[in-house]
């Protein structure tokens, strides 16, 4: 057994600032991650970080715009607690010797980005998410903090209290990639969990194949509520072989999509005759879904990118990196066919419910970066928004969880007396794990004392009991036959396109998938470096997940955000200003909403049409 | 980073003379070939002809100069490639040790034999 | 790592045929580092001759130089000698950061200048000598 | 900054009015013999060639893998497919035990360096169409197999932290200030290819000083010093301290200017070139106190 103050999961960006900030705070901190820390997802963000630096602008213009891009469904406190410590952090990062690009006075340069009413996306290159990642790593090394890298985290070691606001989380239980070996990591002071993103619940992402939701999924199970899950962002133009992200700079400089008739779709179909190519993220996002679905897709796939008309010169000059992952990626010169693209997943606005100092309802159990929901983002995440979240609610949790007092929070966490529950929608299946063997699910059960050394060794003899079943069953299914059926669904039904009977669909197969799981087995007889057993793992977490999202985008019948759906394609503001929130509920999942939080410090947001 | 540091640390003396003594040798290995070679052919040379030109002390002082530069390079080429397989310890001490005094001999044989090639024994 | 599989040096070796250009030249001047290092050893062992007397040292010499394999070696001295010169100021180039970019080519022409200078210098290393 | 590439994440671009009369495409394509996008073709495995790679396979705990052996692996082509794909396929198809690192498939978090063809290369920036068949995967070179296509890489990061790779100064303004550090955009621009290091360690496997030597800091942890040495932000003292660790026996000096660091980069770090430098720049602070 391990023993720290403060236990860090996951050591992308967010894991990363958290961790110093338990530090500065005193704790003795551990990292605990899967991938080593410069492996992680962060790394990939290009485009930059959000913050009010300069004279003339105004962390409240920013918190404004957040607002609005959410669609009214960010929680007011955490939208202004972003705008107001972005600034001051992103500078952090500078004096930590980020490399950011710069001004001819030697400043950092600032530009504009979609849905900013002021150009103050910090960036750094082209690879601003690389440079932030390296650079909060280096501090890492040092400060000396201690890093398990390639230790996967399997559970949370969490007592069993009926109500979950009334848990106590100890600690995790991890498992030593390398050697096998599974251990458990003792949290004196608390967890915080940063393991990212859930992209890997669809077939095609822009999201690593390590973004797999094992923070929302482990978090879920102990009991913390899930928020807003249905909210995921879908980026029109990625290559469809790998989901590599072509930057909207291509469209931007005038690119254009054709359907495989040679048809200007965006303007020939009529989906945007004003702004055709440029118009938003989902609005094309679901053009070229239409074109693929109505048999004009190249290949029943994807539509085209053309930039060729833009010369080479002009192409040389502004996206000569286009031209490299398109050649790199996908095997195609850009300068002579045109690049195949379909939308992707790209971003997950919803997570792990917190507060503004990252808590959950359990105590000691804190959730920051891409796996948390302190609901910044809403409906819909503003592009450059993401980096400043990881810093500013990563450090906020790491205080917290080391004991720094960070003041009350308005934002209220928990199933409690100011929900409301979910009556109307029927659902297709019974999600959760309800009717199914459960020894394989990882909720606190019965007879966990309340010690914390006791529910860890508990935690830990589950885990492995569960591991070596895994390892022991001979035959079956194997984990990436039913992730692939899972990751069609999503896509198929629960994409940029959401009907009620395609989610319904989606639901019905995600159980099939549950079911199938109960006879799933690991291959891999090794215990050196199995990957094979830590991805079936990631598959149980998957189908959690997936569920999650699905279940979210039923309920929520009006188009918000990233969210649409075809029954009722108008924002609901009368119905739905209030956030979807989904606790496990110990196998049987539990809908109930929760009223988003529009009164800021001094002024109200009031719901205005969002419109650019 | 209190440390003072007057000359230099050993890596970068050696590194630097190892190119100066090249650039030097490069010189005077070409004069040396095409002396002895082209200009003279070796099958040609005699005591009386090496000692002509070794009595010329510019000539003298450029064969000894030519043999230190040329053991210093060629020794301590071999010592790095030692080190560059990741020779170390005591090993690498002893290396050191033989290959120090195999240049001094070396220098010092060299020398005589130029001496007695002048005639100034 | 108390279980992982060192592939060792000969595993190293069998990828000779994988090697770059950098690589062989870094080979190819080192091994001629060598030989000249030797040679000069031999040379000066050689030249010692000269403390016994004159004629020790005239016979020495004329009398190695009247053998047909020592003018043969000769010539490979002089391979050797010219490609660790030709490579020598590729390196020192390099390190003075000069045309980086070349430094493939470079070595290919020190090759070449050197097998062209070698072929060019037989007749003259070879002059009088009889099988 | 003219010459990089700035690729933002969303960018609201103005409207341009020509666009809308461009051409189609289409046309020009059928010129070319147009076979990238026949809509005929409607499943990848029916443009009918199969890849045939080889892949390592080790195993210490496995029997009859215990002793390292290639498999043969026969995988559907697609276009654009890249080794990565190739050998996910080959995992998720027909052998799960199929192991090796890999994440973003996007070149940037550096998981998945492989020997492929006798050269080492990202396996998600590797077209499967540039290689010549059968293809061979193998683990890094020179580094220690942990299964499969997996190696040891502690010594790697070892080496990376030895460089003290943290920027130092210690009086920076104060962040609440909002004052940033000047830097001009010659000397961001001078660091800029260093910064771009993903830790692959391609280089470092490539490198024969490196392999003869296991205290050789390595091209990657040098370049990793070179960007703080080479950067105005930190003070005099803290470049020299830099140099100083250079500088060592194993440092700089054993570089033997082989070039296949620089070669192997799958982020085209010049690699030699920085390590160069920096022996330049220790030679040259250093006769400066001789
Ligand atoms: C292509 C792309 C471009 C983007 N561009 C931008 C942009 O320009 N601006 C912006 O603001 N945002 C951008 N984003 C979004 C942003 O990059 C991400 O939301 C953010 O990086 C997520 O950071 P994170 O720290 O939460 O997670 P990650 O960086 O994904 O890190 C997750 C960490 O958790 C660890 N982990 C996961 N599961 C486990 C487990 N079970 N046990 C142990 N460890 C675990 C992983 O090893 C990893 O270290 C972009 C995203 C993508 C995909
Ligand atoms: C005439 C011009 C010469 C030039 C330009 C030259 C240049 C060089 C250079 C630059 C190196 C260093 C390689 C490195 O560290 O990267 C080197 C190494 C070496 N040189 Fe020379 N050299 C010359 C002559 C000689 C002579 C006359 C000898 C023999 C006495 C010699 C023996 C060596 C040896 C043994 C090495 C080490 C090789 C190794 O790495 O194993 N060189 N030379
Ligand atoms: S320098 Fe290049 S090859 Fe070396 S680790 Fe960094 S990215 Fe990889
Ligand atoms: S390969 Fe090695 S020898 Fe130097 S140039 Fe690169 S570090
Ligand atoms: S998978 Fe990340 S670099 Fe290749």
């Amino acid at each position: 057994m391990y023993e720290h103050d403060v236990i860090v999961v996951g050591a992308g960006g967010a894991g990363l600032r958290a961790a110093v900030a338990a530090d500065e705070a005193g704790a003795d901190v551990a990292l605990v991650s899967k991938l080593h820390p410069v492996r992680s997802h962060t790394g990939a963000a290009e485009g930059g970080i959000n913050a009010a630096l300069q004279e003339g602008d105004d962390w409240e213009l920013h918190a404004y715009d957040t607002m609005k891009g959410s669609d009214y469904l960010g929680d007011a406190p955490a939208v202004e607690t972003l705008a107001q410590d972005a600034p001051e952090d992103t500078m952090r990062l500078e004096h930590w010797g980020m490399p950011f690009s710069r001004e001819e006075d030697g400043t950092v340069s600032q530009r504009p980005f979609g849905g900013l009413s002021y150009p103050r996306t910090t960036y750094a290159g082209a690879e601003t998410g690389h440079h932030l990642l390296h650079t909060m790593y280096e501090q890492v090394v040092k400060r000396g903090i201690e890093v398990y890298d390639e230790w996967y985290v399997m559970d949370l070691a969490v007592t069993d209290e009926d109500d979950p606001n009334d848990r106590e989380c100890h600690g995790v239980v991890a498992y030593d990639v390398q050697s096998g070996k599974i251990e458990g990591f003792k949290a004196n002071r608390g967890v915080v969990l940063a393991a990212g993103g859930p992209g890997q619940a669809f077939d095609h992402t822009t999201n690593a194949v390590s973004c797999t939701g094992d923070g929302h999924a482990m978090a879920y199970r102990a009991g913390v509520p899930l928020e807003d899950m249905e909210f995921i962002q879908f980026h029109p133009t990625s290559l469809p072989s790998t989901g590599v992200l072509i930057s909207e700079g291509v469209r931007g400089e005038g690119g254009i999509l054709y359907n495989n008739e040679g048809e200007r779709f965006m303007f020939e179909y009529g989906y945007a005759n004003n702004s055709g190519e440029l118009a938003s993220r989902d609005v094309v996002a679901r053009a070229e879904l239409t074109e693929v679905n109505e048999g004009r897709g190249v290949k029943d796939e994807y539509v085209h990118l053309d930039m060729r008309h833009l010369g080479e010169e002009r192409i040389m000059d502004r996206l000569e990196n286009i031209l490299h992952l398109a050649e790199d990626f996908e095997g195609v010169d850009g300068l002579i066919e045109p690049m195949p693209v379909k939308p992707g997943q790209h971003y997950a606005m919803g997570g792990i419910e917190t507060d503004e100092n990252g808590q959950t309802c359990i105590d000691g159990l804190y959730a920051a970066g891409e796996c948390a929901c302190v609901s910044v983002h809403g409906g819909n995440r503003l592009g450059g928004n993401a980096l400043p979240e990881l810093i500013v609610f990563g450090k906020r949790a790491g205080y917290q969880a080391a004991g720094k007092d960070l003041g009350e929070p308005e934002i209220q966490t928990g199933y409690g007396d100011d929900v409301e529950d979910e009556t109307e929608t029927e659902l297709p299946v019974q999600p959760g794990a309800a009717g199914l063997d459960t020894s394989d699910s990882v909720a606190a059960d019965g007879g966990v004392t309340a010690d914390a050394e006791g529910v860890l060794e508990q935690t830990v003899e589950r885990t492995r009991q569960r591991v070596d079943r895994l390892m022991d069953k001979d035959d079956g299914v194997q984990h990436s036959e039913i992730r692939q059926k899972l990751q069609n669904a999503m896509t198929d039904y629960v994409n940029v396109f959401r009907t009620e009977d395609g989610i319904k669909k989606a639901l019905r197969i995600i159980r099939e998938c549950r079911e199938e799981y109960q006879d799933v087995y690991v291959d891999d007889p090794s215990r050196t470096f199995n990957t094979d057993l830590q991805q079936t793992i990631e598959t149980r977490n998957l189908i959690d997940v997936a569920e999650t999202i699905a279940l979210g985008a039923l309920v929520r019948n009006e188009f918000r955000g990233a969210h649409w759906r075809q029954e009722n394609q108008v924002r609901d503001d009368e119905n739905w200003l209030k956030h979807t929130l989904i606790s496990w509920d110990d196998g049987e999942p539990k809908i109930f909403y929760r009223p988003v939080i529009l009164e800021g410090e001094d002024k109200t947001y009031e719901p205005k049409e969002r419109s650019y | 980073m209190a440390e003072r540091y007057s000359s230099f640390a050993p890596g970068g003396t050696t590194w630097l003379l190892q190119r100066i003594t090249a650039a030097f040798l490069v010189i005077v290995l070409a004069f040396h070939f095409f002396l002895l070679h082209f200009v003279n052919h070796a099958a040609d040379v005699t005591f009386a002809g090496t000692q002509a030109r070794m009595e010329n002390v510019g000539y003298f002082l450029t064969m000894v100069l030519f043999l230190i530069a040329g053991t210093f390079h060629g020794v301590n080429g071999v010592y790095n490639a030692l080190v560059n397989q990741g020779l170390k310890g005591t090993q690498k001490k002893v290396v050191l040790a033989v290959l120090v005094i195999a240049s001094v001999a070396l220098i010092v044989q060299g020398i005589y034999v130029a001496l007695v090639m002048a005639g100034w024994t | 790592m108390s279980q992982s599989y060192n592939r060792g040096l000969i595993e190293d070796f069998g990828r000779w045929k994988e090697f770059s250009a950098g690589m062989w030249a870094w080979i190819f001047h080192k091994f001629t580092g060598w030989m000249l290092i030797g040679y000069l050893f031999t040379h000066i062992a050689v030249l010692s001759s000269a403390i016994t007397g004159p004629e020790a040292y005239t016979n020495t010499i004329q009398g190695l130089e009247s053998l047909f394999i020592i003018r043969v070696l000769e010539v490979g001295l002089l391979a050797v000698a010219v490609f660790h010169i030709l490579n020598g100021l590729r390196l020192l180039m390099v390190d003075l950061g000069v045309g980086l970019e070349a430094q493939d080519k470079s070595f290919y022409a020190s090759l070449v200048l050197t097998a062209i200078i070698t072929i060019a210098s037989v007749p003259t290393f070879m002059d009088g000598v009889t099988l | 900054m003219s010459t990089q590439q700035q690729q933002p994440e969303t960018q609201e671009a103005p409207e341009d009015p020509e666009m809308k009369g461009a051409e189609s495409p289409v046309d020009e394509k059928e010129k070319e013999g147009g076979d990238i996008d026949q809509q005929t073709t409607p499943e990848p495995e029916l443009e009918g060639e199969t890849v045939h790679i080889k892949v390592f396979r080790y195993d210490p705990e496995v029997e009859g893998k215990q002793e390292p052996r290639f498999d043969d692996f026969h995988v559907p082509f697609k276009k654009g497919m890249t080794v990565l794909d190739a050998v996910m396929y080959a995992r998720d198809t027909y052998d799960s035990s199929l192991t090796f690192r890999h994440s973003c498939r996007q070149a940037v978090c550096g998981s998945d360096a492989f020997f492929v063809n006798g050269k080492q290369r990202l396996g998600c920036k590797t077209q499967i169409a540039d290689l010549e068949q059968p293809i061979r995967i193998e683990p890094l070179p020179h580094q220690e197999v942990v299964k499969d296509l997996v190696v040891d890489m502690d010594h790697f990061y070892d080496q990376m932290h030895t460089v003290e790779p943290y920027f130092q100064n210690e009086d920076t303004p104060d962040a609440s200030d909002l004052e940033e550090q000047r830097q001009s955009r010659e000397n961001r621009e001078k660091v800029k290819m260093s910064t771009r290091c993903i830790w692959c360690g391609a280089c470092m496997s490539s490198c024969n000083i490196a392999a003869g030597d296991n205290e050789y800091l390595g091209p990657a942890a040098i370049n990793k010093a070179y960007k703080f040495a080479m950067d105005d932000r930190e003070p005099e003292d803290v470049k020299e301290h830099r140099l100083r660790i250079l500088e060592q026996e194993h440092g700089v000096w054993r570089c033997q200017t082989q070039f296949s660091c620089t070669e192997v980069c799958p982020k085209d770090i010049p690699l030699t070139e920085h390590i160069q430098e920096l022996k330049r720049e220790a030679v040259k602070k250093n006769l400066k106190f001789w």
